[in-house]
């Protein structure tokens, strides 16, 4: 069982979607008990093996029993142990959220069906930060890609049919360029495995460097759609906003930072940290240049949006650009603050998600105003959201503040003190639109109605307040994953 | 240059015909134009990759029991079979990402009774306007 | 069959896949942009029989020019054949205009990226390149897979690499096609209940439940 | 074994103190609904942690303590305490404070009938374990936390009576407190890290060491400046007048017991403990804090001539005096720096008996403006004298405690040769004269308007504790020496022997 836990923790998730997809006509009430005990499965046994990882080292998996090259190895080091964890326990949380929102939101009939597209989405993005095969995670974005579109499309507004064909076809473009950057890469190496890639890399590079630079290129570009780094986000604010909430919930806490591991994964593992810093500085220059400049666009127009959900999702932009900063600076302390933010970012992100849900189910509207009240009638999760709020900006004790304190030594230490007044003016354009909602939820107008009159259903409100007890846990107790990202973030630069 | 324009004229044509997808993708205002387009966007990528695979004179990845081989090509050698493989994936991903577009426009149809992109577009802003008044 | 004349052919197909491809982009009638495209698919399928890579040339012609060109089908036989190629408004012209300006920056400096990566590229069809040369992958499938004291047996390595090397792609795949199946059952079945409540809101409130 | 108790009482001391304060919130919150053992319980943990920051400061020797952590966030950021004379200096005032605090608060709240009075008292007990936080971190990484988390539990006393103005007053509050601790302190904390390589305090410095530029140590020097913004230095203070909207007692608090002191407090903790006084003169660059201070005693004075408003013409006398405390601490200069140290607590026992007077005027007759204050005195006489002891306190004069620190000052800067700061010492006593004898003679030597001319004292501990800081105040001139001595216990570990 140990053993063979890798496999399984992709599988399961993926056989028990089949099962609800299937028997979903006869079986509708069971839909969500068994999603809700397959991705319970995942996040303990995701856990189980970041354990390994974190004790034992590297654990491998070999599918079939075939030798690295020759077939498909599920390889775990700390990076995507951190991410698996990241990614299972999210859509635990979020399987456990949706209960209410997508009796709400989602026509009976259709109820089974979107639970197992919830949870072949999951499969499909523990397969890609499992994986260590370079096709084998372009066959998984796809499945992560698909079901991601049809998520959107199915939110209660015709806008999101149209959010989800965009998606869809930027979405394409960044997988199929992934795949023609896989394929430079399989040209110049003649292998898949990432461990085999990177081995033979330095060959490659003497024989045909110009295949190795543009595999790089294409890959990069593609993930960076993926995950919605600016300019290439104009996807992503009409996705989450009119995806149902439960979507929105999912998708905002995992998906775009999954990309960015694979990023990480291309960049430090396939491509290597020698073949990044020493041949293509100016790369990551520019690299570091989108993330700094996400940093301030994303909060800069959330500062502007009344819908909570479109306000978050431009908060994302701005977020994704502090996982991408520690990987463009390449160094152990800022890349440490990104690896950290990976579940930082989806602690405070899903806590938020989860309360504008809440909102949406309570007051039917995901408008800024319908938060007043929420402090009086839903004190629970009023509380929560005031934890992540602050977690995003980054107080002291709360997660956002580790990252933002080892991304800015980072930024010293390799000389780049400018990057230091991107981060600050990001959180405090972020402390403004959070402001925003904080006051309106502790401080409205007692002569106002409140817009939700009563607390969230148990299911949602445990997790809600999971998510926001994550963002203390990890701010107060950091140095989990502060410990495991540093060591993660050495791994990936060679350093001990 | 010719040589080398001759030799490598299966990429040149793969980069044609991604330019010609690619171009429609972003260019074309019909919905279905654009699926069209990323259809021949794919193909061009998995022209590629059976290029890779490409081995002069090579045949057909079966392989033959030894020694009974027919007379005349005991020394040609195989086609690399893995680009083959990934590519039998990928059509099929291809296709299930065109059933889903296709499905996705059908509803748009649907629901907003055109598929050309800028009427969709004026049909939302319009609607935001009249959200916010 | 003579090497020239098979490269002739070879080069022949490659520039009518081209100007197939340019036809489908440009066609008004959506009707004949389709079948276009279903023939660009079956001469990429002739192309690729005669690169050797006739499972892929099966699978094209039966799932892209097969499959795809019935879906493409089915769709616009429900939302209309013909692609308006005017635009309404002064703003949407303004608009097609700059995203035909930037698909044309786009595809310069894609294409740009592309050309320079086949610089260093080794030749089609070079014997030495690292693809075919990696004695862990390719011939590993080569040497090892096929006969009875093969790893895994059937003659056909194409066979040999999906149903058992690479066998966890395979099920990847399987599980794409079931997604897209379900997601696009998902879709139009709301479609469906979206279009039957319409119909009843038009029948009267008595019908409503 | 009394040596053993004395250490075990530094070492857990502090931790207590802050634990004992938080016991508080979930005390309050259960008896929300029985007022008097509320109270009684506030008043209890008042008393309660008094005790044992005394108890710290008897079993305190001298210098500083070794670090206690109390927990590791991570290992570049940890939560310590230590004992020290500065955190025992800030500790001690405003543990004794908040108990009169507190006595106030019974009086004036019950007096006003004001809602939400739990949320009031929670936040109470939090902003003082905040500020016990503050006063016994033991790096900068802590002292940052406990600083921050006082501008968030004061918040909601700002805003209590949530009006427009309330909510106004208290956007500004929060705006300028945590937008410059985000702006400035925070890249200063970082960059205190990178270039010192370690956040603890020490008592020559923590950048002694540092191999950073000048231009760099000076920019992180100005950017902590700028940053702290409790401390009121100009432009930047215009964030405590408008936090004057909030009940009297939370604006003894923020004035006097635990806000604008903790900003005092970090830049003092700034220049002595992080970058030494060595370094700085070496660097040159605390004549900007001397400059700035400066600058804002003489501006705040004249802005206070012309304010009708009493609790604003008392606000602008606070950023004057908290200049004071700067100024002295910024001259580098021994003496200078002893003066300015223990005016911290001189100031607070006089500034809290103006505000609670303020408080009490306005309960008793609802008066706010100085205008309104003629033959007040006749009325509320006891009030009136506690003003009068404050005013003179404010001023410089005997028998209070300022006139002490003043000439500490005064006897720095002329020791110092800082022609500059004299004049503007001199000056600014002349402005406050100016300023606050008038209401004085308003008080006592004008005729009431309306003819009223009966005894109508506010609530009685309201009484009891404006009395109690006049008496304070008075008794600092005549035993100055608990205050005195932790100055020059920080001064003089800081290698201002002489």
């Amino acid at each position: 069982m140990d053993a063979s836990l890798p496999a399984l923790v992709v599988v399961v998730p993926m056989l028990a979607a089949i099962l609800t997809a299937l028997a979903g006509r006869w079986w509708r009430r069971h839909a969500w008990p068994v999603a809700l005990l397959a991705t319970a499965f995942a996040a303990a046994g995701s856990l189980r093996i970041l354990w390994r990882a974190v004790h034992e080292g590297v654990v491998l998996y070999r599918m079939g029993g075939w030798p690295v090259p020759t077939g498909i190895p599920y390889r775990i080091d700390l990076l995507n142990g951190i991410v698996l964890a990241m990614v299972a326990c999210v859509s635990f949380l979020s399987v456990l959220w949706m209960r209410e929102s997508v009796k709400r939101e989602i026509r009976q009939a259709g109820q089974a069906s979107y639970y197992a597209v919830v949870l072949l989405f999951t499969t499909g993005f523990l397969g890609i930060t499992i994986t260590g095969d370079v096709f084998n995670l372009y066959v998984f974005l796809e499945i992560a890609s698909i079901t991601s579109y049809v998520l959107v499309a199915m939110g209660r507004r015709r806008e999101g049919l149209f959010a989800g064909y965009q998606y869809l076809i930027l979405g394409s473009i960044g997988a199929t360029f992934v795949l023609i950057g896989i394929g430079h890469l399989y040209m110049a190496t003649g292998s898949l495995a990432m461990t085999d890639i990177a081995a033979r890399l330095s060959g490659a590079l003497v024989d045909h460097p110009s295949v190795v630079h543009t595999s790089f290129a294409f890959i990069t570009v593609g993930l960076a759609i993926k995950m919605a780094l600016f300019p290439l986000h104009s996807w992503q604010p009409g996705a989450y906003t009119y995806a149902p909430s439960s979507a929105s919930l999912l998708m905002a806490a995992t998906a775009t930072k999954v990309a960015a591991y694979a990023f990480y994964r291309f960049a430090f593992t396939v491509f290597g940290t020698h073949y990044v810093t020493a041949r293509l500085p100016q790369v990551m220059d520019g690299i570091m240049v989108m993330a700094a400049a996400a940093m301030v666009v994303g909060p800069l127009f959330a500062v502007r949006q009344d819908n909570l959900k479109r306000m978050l999702a431009y908060s994302s932009v701005g977020q994704i650009g502090y996982v991408v900063l520690g990987a463009a600076l390449v160094n152990a302390s800022a890349m440490t603050g990104s690896i950290a933010h990976f579940w930082n970012h989806a602690a405070s992100k899903g806590a938020l998600f989860a309360v504008v849900g809440i909102v949406v189910l309570r007051s039917g509207s995901p408008h800024i105003d319908n938060l007043r009240g929420l402090g009086r009638r839903a004190p629970w999760t009023a509380a929560a959201m005031t934890v992540a709020a602050l977690s995003l900006v980054g107080v002291p004790l709360t997660g956002g503040f580790v990252t933002k304190y080892y991304l800015a030594l980072g930024t010293l230490e390799t000389g780049r003190g400018v990057l230091l007044a991107f981060i600050l003016l990001s959180s405090l354009l972020t402390a403004v639109y959070m402001w925003r909602c904080l006051q309106r939820v502790w401080f409205a107008d007692p002569d106002l109605e409140p817009a939700v009159t009563r607390e969230a259903p148990w299911t949602m409100r445990v997790a809600t307040l999971t998510f926001g007890a994550a963002c203390l846990v990890f701010g107060v107790f950091a140095w989990i994953p502060v410990d495991i990202a540093s060591a993660a973030a050495r791994a990936l630069l060679g350093e001990n | 240059m010719l040589e080398f324009l001759l030799s490598h004229y299966n990429y040149a044509i793969y980069i044609a015909l991604m330019m010609i997808g690619l171009y429609a993708i972003l260019a074309r205002g019909n919905l279905v134009k654009k699926i069209i387009g990323l259809n021949i966007l794919q193909t061009a990528v998995f022209l590629f990759y059976i290029s890779i695979g490409k081995v002069d004179r090579g045949t057909v990845p079966v392989i033959w029991p030894a020694g009974e081989r027919p007379p005349g090509f005991e020394n040609v050698p195989y086609e690399n079979p893995l680009p083959h493989v990934l590519m039998l994936t990928a059509i099929v991903v291809g296709v299930s990402v065109t059933a889903v577009a296709l499905a996705l426009i059908v509803r748009i149809k649907a629901a907003y009774g055109t598929v050309e992109e800028d009427e969709i577009l004026e049909a939302d802003e319009l609607r935001d306007r009249e959200g916010d008044a | 069959m003579d090497p020239l004349l098979v490269t002739i052919v070879n080069d022949l197909l490659l520039a009518i896949l081209v100007g197939l491809a340019i036809a489908s982009v440009r066609l008004p009638d959506l009707l004949g942009a389709v079948a276009t495209l279903g023939a660009y698919s079956l001469v990429m399928a002739i192309l690729w029989c005669r690169m050797n890579a006739v499972d892929v040339a099966f699978t094209e012609a039966a799932v892209g020019a097969g499959i795809s060109t019935v879906l493409l089908l089915a769709a616009i036989s429900r939302i209309g054949r013909h692609e308006r190629r005017t635009p309404r408004t002064v703003a949407s012209r303004g608009r097609s205009q700059l995203a035909r300006f930037g698909a044309i920056v786009v595809c310069v400096v894609t294409a740009g990226a592309l050309l320079y990566g086949t610089k260093d590229m080794p030749r089609v069809g070079d014997p030495s390149a690292p693809a075919t040369t990696h004695p862990g992958v390719a011939v590993h499938y080569l040497t090892k897979s096929a006969g009875p004291e093969g790893e895994v047996g059937p003659p056909n390595v194409v066979t040999s690499v999906l149903g058992d090397y690479r066998s966890y792609d395979t099920l990847g795949e399987t599980v794409v096609i079931f997604t897209a199946g379900l997601c696009v059952v998902l879709l139009l079945r709301q479609a469906q209940s979206v279009r039957r409540r319409r119909r009843a809101v038009e029948a009267g409130p008595e019908l409503q439940r | 074994m009394g040596l053993a108790l004395a250490s075990l009482v530094t070492d857990a001391g502090p931790a207590l103190s802050v634990g004992l304060c938080l016991l508080a919130i979930p005390l309050i919150a259960l008896l929300r609904n029985r007022p008097n053992l509320r109270e009684a319980a506030s008043l209890g943990v008042a008393t309660l942690n008094f005790l044992l920051v005394a108890a710290i400061y008897a079993a305190h020797g001298r210098g500083e303590t070794i670090p206690v952590e109390v927990f590791r966030i991570t290992d570049d950021l940890r939560v310590a305490f230590r004992v020290d004379d500065l955190g025992l200096l800030f500790a001690l005032t405003a543990s004794f404070l908040w108990i009169l605090n507190t006595l106030y608060s019974i009086g004036y709240m019950r007096a006003h009938h004001e809602h939400k009075q739990t949320r009031f008292y929670i936040c109470f007990a939090a902003s003082i374990a905040a500020a016990m936080g503050a006063a016994f971190s033991s790096n900068l990484f802590s002292l940052f936390v406990f600083y921050e988390a006082l501008t968030l539990v004061t918040y909601p006393l700002v805003i209590h009576a949530e009006t427009p103005v309330a909510k106004a007053g208290a956007r500004r509050y929060l705006v300028y407190l945590l937008g410059l601790s985000i702006a400035f302190q925070l890249p200063a904390l970082f960059m205190v890290k990178a270039y010192g390589g370690t956040f603890e305090f020490h008592a020559e410095g923590l950048l002694r060491t540092s191999t950073a530029s000048a231009g760099v140590l000076s920019l992180i020097f100005v950017l902590f400046l700028l940053g702290i913004g409790k401390a009121a230095l100009m432009p930047f203070h215009s964030w405590l007048p408008a936090a004057m909207v909030a009940p009297t007692p939370v604006s003894a608090l923020l004035h006097a017991v635990a806000v604008v002191k903790a900003g005092v407090f970090t830049v003092s903790r700034v220049v002595f403990h992080v970058f030494g006084v060595k370094l700085l003169g070496d660097l040159g660059v605390h004549e900007v804090l001397v400059f700035a201070a400066c600058f804002t005693i003489v501006t705040a004075s004249l802005i206070a001539l012309a304010q009708d408003n009493l609790k604003r013409r008392l606000a602008y006398s606070t950023i004057a005096q908290l200049s004071y405390i700067l100024l002295g601490v910024g001259l580098l200069v021994p003496d200078a720096q002893v003066g300015g140290l223990a005016h911290i607590g001189f100031h607070a026992a006089a500034k809290i008996t103006l505000f609670f007077c303020a408080g009490a005027i306005l309960v008793a007759t609802h008066k706010t403006l100085v205008s309104q204050l003629d033959g007040i005195g006749r009325r509320m006489p006891i009030t009136m004298g506690a003003f009068t002891v404050a005013t003179l306190a404010m001023i410089g004069l005997p028998p209070t405690a300022c006139l002490v620190s003043k000439w500490f000052l005064v006897e720095g800067a002329a020791e110092g040769g800082h022609g500059l700061v004299l004049a503007v010492l001199v000056v600014s006593t002349l402005l406050n004269g100016a300023y606050f004898l008038p209401i004085v003679w308003r008080a006592f030597f004008r005729p009431s308007p309306d003819g009223e001319t009966g005894w109508k004292e506010a609530p009685w501990p309201c009484v009891v504790a404006l009395s109690a800081t006049a008496l304070l105040t008075i008794g600092l001139f005549f035993f100055p020496g608990i205050v005195l001595d932790l100055a020059r216990g920080v001064v003089t570990a800081a290698g201002g022997v002489r």
